[in-house]
């Protein structure tokens, strides 16, 4: 089993749901538990929301997740094309976060790393960020 | 967030959460609970997660803020009627140590 | 009320149901009714089909789908860079089908027509086909 | 298509629909049922929508065919148990005309 997606959309907050829909329907293919599809919406959510509310720090402009099914892995990108991140290291912390002032908890890359198998970040300070994000789906 | 999903009783600002607690909901529910508490004698904030399915961390932000706020006003924050898989969240999270949070009583699945 | 998305995907019949889901999910924003909900995803899932069948032949290519809400109004641009089709006006008139052996009812169009508000077809042959699908949400 | 949504008895064959009848699902249903009325003495198929919610031109094609095919023999096709939803799409389509549809009792919602 091999497919491939790729959905590009507007940076505005009503899309967070969008995007995690879309990868739960993406994801069906290959039979997940309930559980595994609440990984990997939550995965998707704190992504997305980290490339609107940091990426493009609340300005309009398009958001890409390209989905891979491979066998039983799940790979997710997530594109920003906004701000980067200058120091990776820090920013995968848990509890740091930029924006303490805009109720962040700081635990959005936690939650990814607690939910998936994988958690890659390729950033370049004033071009963008890139999340990849791996789950073997029906392993356990 | 409409604002009967919020009830001041006595002292007791109730907050009914969305199905879906992301950045998107918890931002507007931030925003009308903060004019709330600034307005009105609030000493407590009881959120009610009953229809809640999912929450990622800007749930956990908008519960640690409003954890916040009160008890710099000497108030608490309690949550209630929380399902199987965000009890999960919040128990990753952490926030189960400073806010008591108490379990959907019979089983429903999150 | 202003969004867009576009979303990209391999022309296998798996994918059928996601891009029915994805469209949903997509417009959810617009508070449509069950019944709308309904229409659009028979409109889709007729449009997707007859890429994956008639634009590409059963290979795989990408098809792409763009959405937009304007207001209440929902476009939709169904594409595919198929075989084209040489006499539109044939191909929309209802039961025609050029592959009956393929169990088609010749009733795509048909279904696309009676659900959504306008259909248009653009399409050269060699190059491919755009099917745009407009529908008011919330007005009945 | 599992072998077990297909059941042979007596001379009738019944088929238990999908969920979701697109072309994805509906050509895997032509072949199973294709070779089981040409292997067995099929006089009747009995299409079961009762779990059916989703319906779209490429259902409309299956049943056509499968009509088709059974008139060809001698034998003939129903639809039972149909959603609101889904007997609109075969009103629609003409497809009433030809072959028998009962709707699903108790009013369940498409
Ligand atoms: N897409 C992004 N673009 C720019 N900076 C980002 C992005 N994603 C994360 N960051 C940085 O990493 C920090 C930590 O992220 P995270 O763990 O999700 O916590 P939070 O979102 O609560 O701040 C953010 O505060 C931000 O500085
Ligand atoms: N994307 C497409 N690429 C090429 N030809 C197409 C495309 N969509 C439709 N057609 C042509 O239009 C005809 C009618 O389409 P439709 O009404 O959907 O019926 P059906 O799919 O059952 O054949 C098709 O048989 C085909 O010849």
């Amino acid at each position: 089993m091999t497919n491939r997606m790729k959905v590009e959309f507007d940076s505005i907050s009503a899309n967070e749901a969008f995007a995690r829909v879309t990868v739960a329907a993406f994801l069906t293919q290959l039979n997940p538990s309930v559980e595994e599809v609440a990984d990997v919406k939550t995965a998707v959510s704190e992504a997305v929301t980290n490339a609107i509310i940091h990426g493009y720090q609340g300005e309009v402009h398009t958001i890409t997740i390209e989905g891979e099914l491979e066998g039983d892995l799940l790979t997710l990108r997530v594109r920003d094309a906004g701000v980067g991140i200058a120091d990776i290291g820090q920013a995968m912390e848990p509890l740091y976060t930029s924006r303490p002032e805009l109720e962040r908890s700081g635990m959005g890359f936690l939650f990814m790393e607690a939910f998936m198998d994988e958690v890659q970040v390729e950033s370049e300070p004033g071009k963008g960020t890139c999340v990849t994000l791996k789950k073997r789906i029906g392993r356990d | 967030m409409g604002k009967e999903r919020m009830k001041l009783e006595k002292q007791t600002l109730y907050i009914r959460l969305p199905m879906e607690l992301d950045h998107h909901s918890a931002d507007a529910i931030c925003r009308r609970a903060d004019e709330l508490v600034q307005a009105k004698d609030v000493r407590e904030i009881v959120f009610d997660f009953s229809e809640t399915e999912f929450c990622d961390s800007s749930g956990i932000g908008m519960l640690m803020g409003r954890y916040k706020t009160m008890q710099a006003l000497g108030g608490t924050v309690r949550a209630v009627r929380v399902r199987e898989r965000v009890a999960r969240i919040l128990m990753l999270s952490g926030v189960m140590k400073l806010i008591p949070v108490e379990r959907m009583q019979g089983g429903v699945k999150a």
